[in-house]
């Protein structure tokens, strides 16, 4: 038990390390968060109302759209020069494999976003007390788009041409997330139950990521 | 103790060995041979279960093998026949992380002694991706010391080392097989084992 | 009915229908293009533009009607281990994506006159979209996964879960008031429609049907034969 | 001279056959930013008005995003392989390639979505008189991505200390030309002379991406 | 005719090589030998100009190198030690696409005898990820024949390599020999050839 804490433990430690050194897609991606940012302020003008009523769904596209752009990294690397497969001899599950891996994807990439966030709502005139839903639903929505992505990226592995469609298939599944989430800033009544319908999803997805991405991991390695 | 009874395998419906059998033992030495193609890298990840074999049978310990998988995982260190360490990582940082996956209790002051052997010592803080490919290779096989596992499989160890490392391989498989280890190998070299048996391909 | 789930008494029941079926097609492409160009009114605010109606509401019909079957097809093959199910998918795909390609332009050309502009975002016309959108995946899906085994897998799967979208589709109108008609010819009671275009529309909607079977079986054909082959 | 018109061509086939393995991918391609186009729809909300004014920052974003998503696949996978060097032991100067790299990636990257615009200015509600002017400001605007997507690539093949220079300090340059572009589209009456200066930064980068890239590329050969 | 006069090299401060001289003629094979990290591979792109020596001189037909530098990789074939075939394409794709860069004019029929006596005809329309790694070696010692060049400099082109194809390689480097061609390479294996010179380094 107490060696099983340590392993997961040095997963982490190893996907630190990983992805540390490669910090610079992080800082690409909030770069480009926040560019796009002021694309749109430039694009609308500084028209505090609008902006403001637009602010919830651009940063939630945003988010959306910079997670795609670390999809590759999600098992490419790992993959091509087998350390997945290093790993798996090590006693990890395939599905444990990805279970670990799609946390660390929300620890390394997606929380630096959500660090940012604060900011982004500085800069397009969100109320302050809106913060905490906005908060709470970005949390569960950034958890979602992991697990998405871990499925995604990993199907992507079975295929080497197009890489392109795992993003494609992760947005349109992200739309229905989408719409409740943003439904929960507007609405603000109903929060509970659309929170509730998000942890939802969440739970479904996190429950079957882990057999998909590993049936795809398992799948690629014997092809490859 | 690793039993392959006639063990097959097809790949995109295509034949790549037939009927393999054989023991790996504890104290011995298997050396794969064969031409390119002729399924030594397979055969190796079939032993591994990542290719299900298409008929035969595979048992560790007298049970056959998808259930007893991770306790012989426990026990084998294998290495591929490309590069898995990190490149944009330094030696040192490397075996760190080596050690930390496999939860090795082995001390660093050991691994520092077999750098020095390899010749890797001076390149302690250097990123992998500045090294030579012997050297890579080199770094690769310390997995098989930091791990200390009974059982070892590997892939083309040799291949980009030099005489001398390759003396030094040898003789480190020797005295493993002499503590009662055992290892299994592939190469298309010809390399002199005071006892060894070679499966044809 | 075994045809309908055994791919190879449907290659023998499909040789005997083809013909027919292409007679039929053809018989009622024509008379449908004759009634609705000749012997339909003009619509007494549309004008003639009504006549878009005979290409719109048919090809929007098939192309949900594409969708629900090659959902039946994965549940059958995912639940049952059916392989045509497979075949079917990959079969039909490309042309339920032209029916919907065809329903989105013959609809933006009937609403510039209608509502002024060629697309709004309302729900019946942001879920086609979404549909078609569906459709496109399936068919890259279909190209771009080298391992058959896994294609098929993961086209019933998200074959099965875009499925969602079809009563969305359907009932969007329903659902939220939008610019689009409302059911107004599908309804389960009295279609509120007039004879005279009811006749074009019903000849348009068997022409597009027979159309639609005979390329599918030209296609399920090539598939089987394809996996005959390969294997 | 025949000949070097033949290595031209040449390379441009390797591209192709390198970036897509058959239509489908361009088409993945188009897909991919309707998605998006969908997504920020579903987030904004359907209203006609906003999403006009908008919509020249919507596809500006994505422009950018795309870029960027295929920047890593600029350099990076050919010179990994050493096929970078291969191309230049068969008489290609570094320049040269820098250059052909940047067109290819003009051609294969950036266009699928300019032929997508004018689909896009429909679902988006922009108005047809300003899709000209719009096309021109893109294809222009796209060409210096293009350029900056290559300078920073490049950069980043030397990767160690200067990862910051190569995604951000890039990224960050194309805040004037977006801005130059969006005041292109609104404001109709100095629209000569902003193409101009759209002009002025392309000519001025087409004339420095070759030599940084090449020098780039060059340095990062020897430390590899 | 290539000349190295007096070639040392340094990376990141430490000495590579020093006062490396040796001539490549025409009918000519070189043999590079010398441990890991000695600087074999460094002193193929040194002679490639990809490393500036830090001192010494490197002549093309009696003219000093950079200047003639394109003249130079118009005579020559380099194989390095890593893959540049690409993967998600077939041997065939490859081929087709290494004759369009080579402008090659080679015809097809006499790539295709080779690629029957290197035993990959049958793999043509496989895709190079799935091939074994021998295979892949094969594929890449292929340009040799595509490109046509007169000078090859190979690094470490017998790895991976079963014996029957090192034989193949070898026959092939010499008959490249008697039609005045030539041939540097490095190896750490011992290849034996009619008429070669070995350099230590
Ligand atoms: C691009 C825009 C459009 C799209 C994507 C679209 C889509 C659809 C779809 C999917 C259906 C089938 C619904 C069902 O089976 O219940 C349908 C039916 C229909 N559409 Fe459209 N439509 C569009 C524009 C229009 C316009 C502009 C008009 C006319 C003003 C129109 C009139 C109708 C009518 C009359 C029906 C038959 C409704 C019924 O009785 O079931 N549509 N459309
Ligand atoms: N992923 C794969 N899919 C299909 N066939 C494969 C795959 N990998 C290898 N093969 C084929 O299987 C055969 C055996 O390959 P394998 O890699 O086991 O050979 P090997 O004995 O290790 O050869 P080498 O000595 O060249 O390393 C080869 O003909 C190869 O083309
Ligand atoms: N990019 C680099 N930067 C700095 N040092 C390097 C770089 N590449 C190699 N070296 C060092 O230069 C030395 C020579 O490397 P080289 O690759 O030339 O050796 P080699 O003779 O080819 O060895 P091998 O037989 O292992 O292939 C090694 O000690 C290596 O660590
Ligand atoms: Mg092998
Ligand atoms: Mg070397």
């Amino acid at each position: 038990m107490f060696e099983f804490a340590k392993k997961i433990i040095n997963f982490f430690y190893r996907e630190y390390k990983l992805n540390l050194s490669g910090f610079h897609d992080i800082l690409t991606n909030i770069t480009f968060f926040f560019i796009s940012i002021f694309i749109f302020i430039f694009s609308i003008g500084p028209d505090n109302e609008t902006l403001s009523k637009l602010a919830v769904g651009i940063v939630w596209t945003l988010l959306l759209l910079s997670s795609t752009l670390s999809l590759r990294k999600f098992y490419k690397d790992d993959f091509d020069s087998h350390n997945l497969l290093i790993l798996h001899l090590h006693g990890m599950s395939f599905e444990f494999i990805a279970i670990l891996k799609t946390i660390s994807h929300f620890i390394y990439v997606q929380i630096p976003f959500l660090v940012s966030i604060p900011i982004a709502c500085i800069i397009l005139n969100i109320s302050f007390d809106k913060v905490y839903n906005l908060l709470l639903s970005f949390v569960l929505g950034s958890l979602i788009l992991s697990c998405l992505g871990s499925i995604s990226a990993s199907m992507n592995l079975l295929n080497q041409r197009n890489y392109l469609l795992g993003s494609v298939i992760v947005m349109i599944f992200s739309i229905p997330v989408i719409i409740f989430s943003i439904g929960i800033i507007n609405l603000e009544e109903s929060f509970n139950s659309l929170i509730n319908i998000l942890i939802g999803i969440l739970l479904i997805l996190f429950s079957v990521n882990p057999w998909a991405s590993g049936a795809c991991i398992k799948l690629a390695l014997q092809n490859n | 103790m690793l039993i392959l009874q006639n063990v097959s395998l097809n790949r995109l419906n295509t034949k790549i060995f037939e009927n393999i059998s054989f023991t790996l033992g504890s104290g011995r030495v298997l050396i794969l041979k064969g031409k390119n193609g002729s399924g030594k890298t397979s055969l190796i990840k079939t032993i591994l279960y990542l290719l299900e074999p298409s008929s035969g049978s595979i048992y560790w310990k007298g049970k056959i093998l998808p259930k007893t998988i991770y306790d012989f995982y426990n026990n084998i260190t294998y290495i591929g026949d490309r590069p898995t360490s990190l490149k944009q990582l330094t030696i040192e940082e490397n075996i760190k992380i080596w050690k930390k996956i496999s939860i090795s209790k082995i001390d660093y002051e050991k691994i520092r002694n077999v750098l020095t052997i390899l010749k890797l010592n001076n390149y302690k803080n250097k990123k992998v991706s500045t090294l030579s490919l012997g050297e890579i290779k080199k770094l690769e096989l310390l997995r098989l010391i930091i791990e200390n596992k009974k059982y070892w499989l590997l892939d083309e160890p040799f291949t980009n080392l030099d005489l001398d490392s390759i003396d030094i391989i040898r003789q480190t498989f020797e005295e493993h097989c002499k503590n009662e280890g055992s290892v299994l190998f592939s190469s298309h070299q010809d390399i002199k084992f005071s006892k060894y048996e070679e499966i044809k391909l | 009915m075994k045809f309908l789930i055994n791919p190879y008494k449907f290659n023998n029941f499909s040789d005997t229908l083809i013909k027919p079926l292409l007679y039929l097609s053809v018989i009622f492409l024509f008379l449908g293009l004759i009634f609705s160009f000749y012997f339909s009114p003009n619509d007494y605010q549309q004008g003639s533009t009504v006549r878009i109606m005979y290409v719109h509401v048919p090809s929007a019909w098939l192309s949900l009607m594409t969708y629900f079957i090659m959902s039946i097809y994965s549940i059958l093959a995912l639940a049952f281990r059916m392989p045509f199910g497979y075949i079917v998918n990959s079969a039909v795909a490309p042309i339920g994506a032209t029916f919907t390609l065809i329903c989105i332009i013959s609809g933006s050309l009937w609403g510039k006159p209608m509502w002024g502009t060629w697309w709004v975002w309302d729900a019946r016309l942001t879920s086609v979209a979404v549909l078609f959108v569906v459709y496109l995946i399936i068919i890259f899906i279909n190209l771009s996964f080298e391992n058959r085994i896994v294609r098929e897998k993961v086209t019933a799967i998200f074959i099965l879960i875009g499925s969602i979208n079809l009563p969305i589709v359907k009932f969007s109108v329903d659902w939220w008031n939008t610019l689009h008609q409302p059911a107004t010819i599908s309804k389960l009671s009295k279609p509120s429609i007039d004879p005279s275009m009811m006749v074009p529309l019903i000849l348009m909607t068997f022409a597009f049907v027979f159309i639609g079977i005979c390329i599918a079986i030209f296609r399920i054909k090539t598939e089987i034969h394809n996996r005959k082959n390969n294997l």
